[in-house]
């Protein structure tokens, strides 16, 4: 297993490094208008009417922006709490618990793909 | 220049005497201009001698006197106690196991440091006859930074990685062998490819750029360890693409 | 417990010297171990501190003639002309494989090997790699080594006795300063390489471990120490710690100037004519030390200085050629020498004198060799040109190491129960310095008046009477040592214990410079004499060696090796 | 003095007699002083797993249909949610302004031929581009463009 991660780890600190690069850089807009400007009826909710929503997101460009603003950040997110759970003392069962966050990680991409599949 | 008062509280340890380190306190006149290896230096002629401590150029240049002042990794030589308040704390070099009052263990750090071939490899060795290679301003600019260090390990003991995992080669070392992979003369990246991914990977690194901060050499070690990242990359990515013959 | 190991040969010393002869040894023998032992990690060895350069011939207007004359013109005519032929000629070879081994020389534009203008040297022929030549030199030769299996490294033990038995020198014995315990080091040949003993002096550029202590190793085994008398002070030293400040700058164009503002060299008669700051060191330290003298200094906060003006040489120059320069002027005087002058004064800084050897680094006890600073091979004689001894320590430390494995492969080993006696009797004494309770005399105190005594005898200037003072002086003191009060009993990392160590050897040390200097009627390089000051070839052209003889010093003399070049006037 | 630090941190492969004091990590860390950024930025990234598990719940209800879609938007108006992802705001803008930071220095000097530009000019691209995408997706997002 830890062989294991050692041979995947350029990959996953591929991963992990454009989920903070692309991840922050197309996050900041996404929560601006979805999480926060929307709900609070700063923009009016039509801005994100399914039809609009529907019309953006479905595109190809679209779904690879989605894809890529849900599913790099779960690396960022696996790997910075995988480095924090070592922080605090975790570095025995590091083998572990990276591998239950690299799973979160995983499906998650999948369900991400998927997700933006049946668009 | 007058005279004012300081105290210094020193970890001190003998493994024949003590369980568990100890600190003490010492009271003495300073001179402003001092460093802080002045005054542990003051410390053992005149007060008490058993302080030991690591020390020789005091031009910051050997790279022995790395201590904790004030719980900051710090090059004692260097540090002014000017910079210090009325107590000042020194404490031997966090993350490195002790041997006896300031003194740490340096012997893990020769073992990564050997781990990353520090020296030239080369398909075939140059002869003296054929005379020096030529390596441009440029080209030497490349990797001038990374040699710059002294082996102080501040870096070392200021990282959180090295805190937690023992197999890490840690941020001095990863720099001295990325050193020789910038360097035109070299022709050994790939054999030190294997060094960088394996056990003691450079992707355990979290670059909490604390190695950096702390450096006095300015080498700025944070940085040759994530290009090491980048390269890695690129050599796993590129070893799909072109199959290596021999060394696999 | 005593603990025994043996290797073929055993060196001692890490530093530039030690490192190349251990080099030296396994390519000449693959399958030769060698021992390398060490009182700190090599990379700490003094070699680290060095700024200026190494020198070579390397430039198209350049030859051996030219740096062999140089040299024998530096070393006002002490130099032995055999030695420095060997050394000129071997010069650039040496610098070019600690190239190949991944030095970072300073480039020119076409990315060949730069070099810079040096004191005594009549064109550029100094290699560097900015201002940290030796930091660059040590780490590139410790790094390499490390890729030989065959030598095997003993850090921070320090070595207190040579196993001499049957009239040959059969191994040493160390202080595991770590662990406390003693160890035999058995070999059929010692190569001492411990480098040099400015820490004799209380203002100096060498580093706390420059303690002469392979020097002593020598001496008391009967080996004798050479030209002793000629002490190296060096220019420009910072004010209050003594940190160099590198003749390269000169090289790079700085002036020298005195309280008036006036460039001394030039506008006063001190003997370096045209050269001006880039004549030889000992001239040039004499000159300030007269500038001083005649009221000409100026008042600085660590008392009288002349100042090292660097500002016209521009904020990027100084950064890509003498960063390090600004960067010491910054932390230990608070000066930046982008915009202000430096303030320095003259500073102890090598032994040109050490342990006697010969061409190939033979002492005169079978089987132990020398190179670096601790040794004297006369190649500097009276006065080392600056760069020239980073190039000796390549150069004489890997003939050293050659010799030194063909010396072993040619001799039987030992009668390993005398050295076992030996060694046992070694550690018994350190044990008992140790453990010793009692003692009227403090290490600090000790030392301080050594210190106080060589600067007042020995000094840049020197006169008959203070240096019978300090002859006495360091005898006296030598014999107080026995009644040495140590407080530290541990038996981990006692540094205590190794100060006392170092301390003996010192007093050993100056007593041997003090007594050589008192000798010698007539000035000459490094030696200068208010009360003799011209040269005497017809009474002094001679190398003085300086035995240990039934329990104090004997002086005798050798002959100097002329040849090419016939002793004449030094001017220049 | 900090909490000790993994017993083997720096061990040497040779073993040695004398028995040493264990290695001790720096004491700020790691919460206090120096690490509490560092440490802060691990932290985000339970809030970048959360955006991003958000984010598939998101394209989901999308794909789900209009009633789906029109119910998440209500979802979202949720204080909890708000609250949420104003700390996700201050974790992505914290994040950028610290990762960019490191980021130019992580350039290899040259990858084969390729030299990267200047650090400065990285710096100055990566916040310009952090910019504009920002403004170009909030833009597009609440349909001032396209
Ligand atoms: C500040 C400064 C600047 C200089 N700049 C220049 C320059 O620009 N150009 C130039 O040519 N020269 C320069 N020199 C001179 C030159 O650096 C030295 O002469 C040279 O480095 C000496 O090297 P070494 O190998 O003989 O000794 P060192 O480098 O001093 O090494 C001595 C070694 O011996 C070991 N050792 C000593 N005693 C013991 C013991 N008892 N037991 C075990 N080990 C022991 C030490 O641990 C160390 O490893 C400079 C010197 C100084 C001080
Ligand atoms: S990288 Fe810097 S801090 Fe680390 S050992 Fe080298 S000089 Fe010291
Ligand atoms: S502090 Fe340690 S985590 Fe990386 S950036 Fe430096 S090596
Ligand atoms: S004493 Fe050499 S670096 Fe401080």
């Amino acid at each position: 297993m830890k062989q294991w991660l050692l041979r995947l780890e350029p990959i996953i600190w591929l991963l992990f490094g454009q989920g903070i690069l692309l991840g922050t850089l197309l996050l900041t807009g996404w929560i601006l208008v979805v999480g926060l400007a929307i709900p609070l009826g700063l923009v009016p909710a039509e801005a994100l009417s399914y039809e609009r929503a529907h019309a953006l997101a479905s595109s190809l460009v679209g779904k690879l922006v989605l894809l890529a603003l849900c599913a790099l950040p779960l690396w960022k997110g696996a790997h910075h709490i995988r480095s924090l759970a070592i922080d605090f003392g975790g570095a025995e069962r590091d083998t572990a618990v990276a591998g239950c966050l690299y799973l979160i990680a995983i499906v998650g991409s999948l369900l991400a793909i998927a997700a933006v599949v049946r668009l | 220049m007058s005279g004012s008062k300081k105290t210094f509280v020193i970890t001190r340890f003998d493994p024949d005497r003590d369980e568990a380190p100890r600190q003490q306190s010492y009271e003495i006149e300073v001179d402003p201009r001092w460093k802080v290896l002045d005054a542990l230096n003051h410390i053992k002629d005149e007060v008490d001698p058993s302080l030991s401590h690591r020390w020789s150029c005091r031009m910051a240049v050997c790279g022995s006197c790395g201590m904790m002042v004030d719980g900051k990794p710090s090059l004692t030589c260097k540090d002014s106690l000017a910079d210090h308040g009325d107590t000042v704390e020194v404490a031997p070099l966090a993350n490195f196991p002790v041997v006896r009052d300031l003194v740490v263990e340096l012997e893990g750090f020769l073992d990564k440091l050997k781990q990353v071939k520090p020296w030239i490899i080369r398909a075939k060795e140059r002869a003296v006859e054929e005379g020096t290679h030529r390596q441009s301003p440029a080209e030497h600019q490349e990797f001038k930074q990374f040699s710059m260090c002294i082996n102080c390990m501040l870096c070392y003991s200021a990282c959180p990685v090295v805190a937690n995992e023992p197999d890490f080669l840690g941020p001095a070392a990863i720099a001295l062998g990325h050193r020789y992979n910038l360097d035109s003369r070299d022709e050994g990246d790939h054999e030190r490819q294997e060094v960088f991914r394996g056990e003691g990977s450079v992707f355990s690194c979290s670059y909490a750029n604390e190695c950096s901060e702390v450096c006095p050499k300015n080498v700025d070690p944070a940085a040759a360890v994530n290009q090491a990242k980048f390269r890695a990359v690129i050599d796993w990515a590129t070893s799909f693409v072109v199959p290596r013959g021999g060394e696999g | 417990m005593l603990e025994i190991v043996e290797h073929d040969i055993v060196i001692v010393g890490g530093g530039g010297a030690g490192l190349r002869a251990a080099i030296a040894a396994v390519e000449a023998d693959p399958a030769a171990s060698v021992a390398m032992i060490s009182k700190v990690y090599p990379m700490r060895s003094h070699t680290v501190s060095a700024e200026g350069g190494a020198a070579a011939v390397a430039r198209e207007d350049d030859n051996f003639e030219m740096h062999g004359y140089d040299t024998v013109k530096g070393s006002d005519f002490l130099g032995d002309q055999d030695v420095i032929q060997y050394f000129v000629e071997q010069a650039p070879r040496e610098l070019t494989r600690l190239e190949h081994w991944g030095c970072p020389w300073s480039r020119n534009e076409d990315g060949s090997v730069a070099t810079r203008a040096f004191g005594g040297m009549s064109t550029k022929r100094t290699w560097y790699a900015a201002d940290k030549v030796g930091f660059h030199m040590l780490h590139a030769l410790f790094q390499h080594s490390l890729r030989f299996d065959r030598i095997v490294r003993y850090d921070e033990q320090f070595v207190t006795k040579l196993v001499v038995v049957d009239g040959a020198v059969r191994g040493v014995v160390a202080l595991d300063v770590r662990e406390g315990n003693m160890r035999l080091f058995l070999g059929r040949a010692v190569i001492l390489t411990t480098g040099g003993a400015g820490k004799i002096f209380p203002f100096t550029t060498n580093g706390n471990i420059k303690t002469g202590d392979g020097m002593a190793l020598a001496y008391r085994e009967g080996v004798a120490l050479k030209d002793m008398e000629f002490v190296q002070y060096h220019p420009t030293g910072l004010p209050g710690t003594g940190i160099l400040i590198t003749e390269g700058t000169r090289g790079e164009g700085a002036y020298l100037k005195n309280g008036r503002g006036e460039r001394f060299l030039i506008e006063y008669d001190h003997g370096v004519g045209h050269k001006a700051e880039l004549g030889p060191r000992d001239m040039i330290s004499r000159a300030i030390i007269r500038e001083m003298e005649a009221g000409r200094g100026v008042e600085s906060e660590w008392g009288l200085v002349v100042h090292l003006d660097l500002t016209h040489i521009g904020e990027e120059r100084i950064m890509s050629k003498l960063p390090m320069v600004r960067e010491l002027c910054q932390i230990y005087v608070h000066v930046d020498p982008v915009h202000e002058p430096i303030p320095v004064r003259p500073v102890v800084h090598y032994m040109m004198g050490g342990v006697d050897v010969d061409i190939d680094g033979a002492t005169s006890l079978p089987g132990l060799y020398a190179a670096g600073e601790t040794a004297c091979a006369s190649l500097n004689g009276a006065n080392r040109l600056g760069s020239n001894s980073l190039t000796e320590c390549l150069v004489f430390g890997a003939r050293a190491g050659q010799h030194a494995i063909a010396f072993a492969k040619g001799s039987s080993g030992a009668n390993q129960s005398a050295c076992q006696d030996i060694a046992e009797q070694e550690s018994a004494r350190i044990e008992s310095l140790r453990a010793r309770k009692g003692g009227s005399e403090r290490i600090a105190g000790l030392r301080a008046e050594m210190h106080h005594s060589m600067e007042t005898g020995c000094g840049v200037y020197r006169e008959q009477d203070s240096m019978d003072d300090t002859v006495r002086k360091t005898t006296e003191l030598r014999e107080r040592y026995a009644a040495l009060k140590l407080e530290d009993d541990s038996r981990v990392f006692n540094t205590e214990l190794i100060a006392a160590l170092e301390l003996g050897n010192m007093l050993l040390v100056a007593e041997a410079v003090a007594v050589s200097a008192s000798h010698r009627h007539e000035s000459r390089g490094a030696h200068a004499r208010r009360d003799q000051p011209t040269r005497d070839d017809q009474n002094f052209l001679y190398h003085t060696l300086c035995h240990w003889d039934s329990g104090g010093p004997r002086l005798d003399r050798k002959d100097v090796t002329l040849g090419k070049w016939e002793p004449e006037e030094r001017k220049y | 003095m900090g909490r000790p630090a993994h017993p083997d941190a720096m061990k040497s492969s040779r073993p040695s007699p004398t028995r040493m004091a264990p290695p001790q990590m720096p004491s700020e860390y790691p919460m206090g002083g120096r690490y509490r950024a560092y440490t802060l930025f691990d932290a985000t990234g339970f809030v970048y797993l959360l955006v991003g598990l958000l984010g598939v719940r998101v394209v989901w209800a999308l794909g789900d249909g209009p009633v789906a879609w029109a119910q998440l938007q209500s979802e979202l108006q949720n204080p909890l949610y708000v609250g949420f992802h104003l700390l996700a705001l201050l974790s992505v803008l914290f994040v950028g302004v610290r990762f960019f930071r490191l980021f130019p220095k992580a350039q290899p000097p040259r990858i084969g031929p390729a030299k990267p530009p200047p650090q400065p000019v990285i710096l100055g691209g990566l916040y310009a581009a952090w910019l504009g995408v920002t403004l170009l997706m909030a833009a597009i997002l609440s349909g001032g463009l396209l």
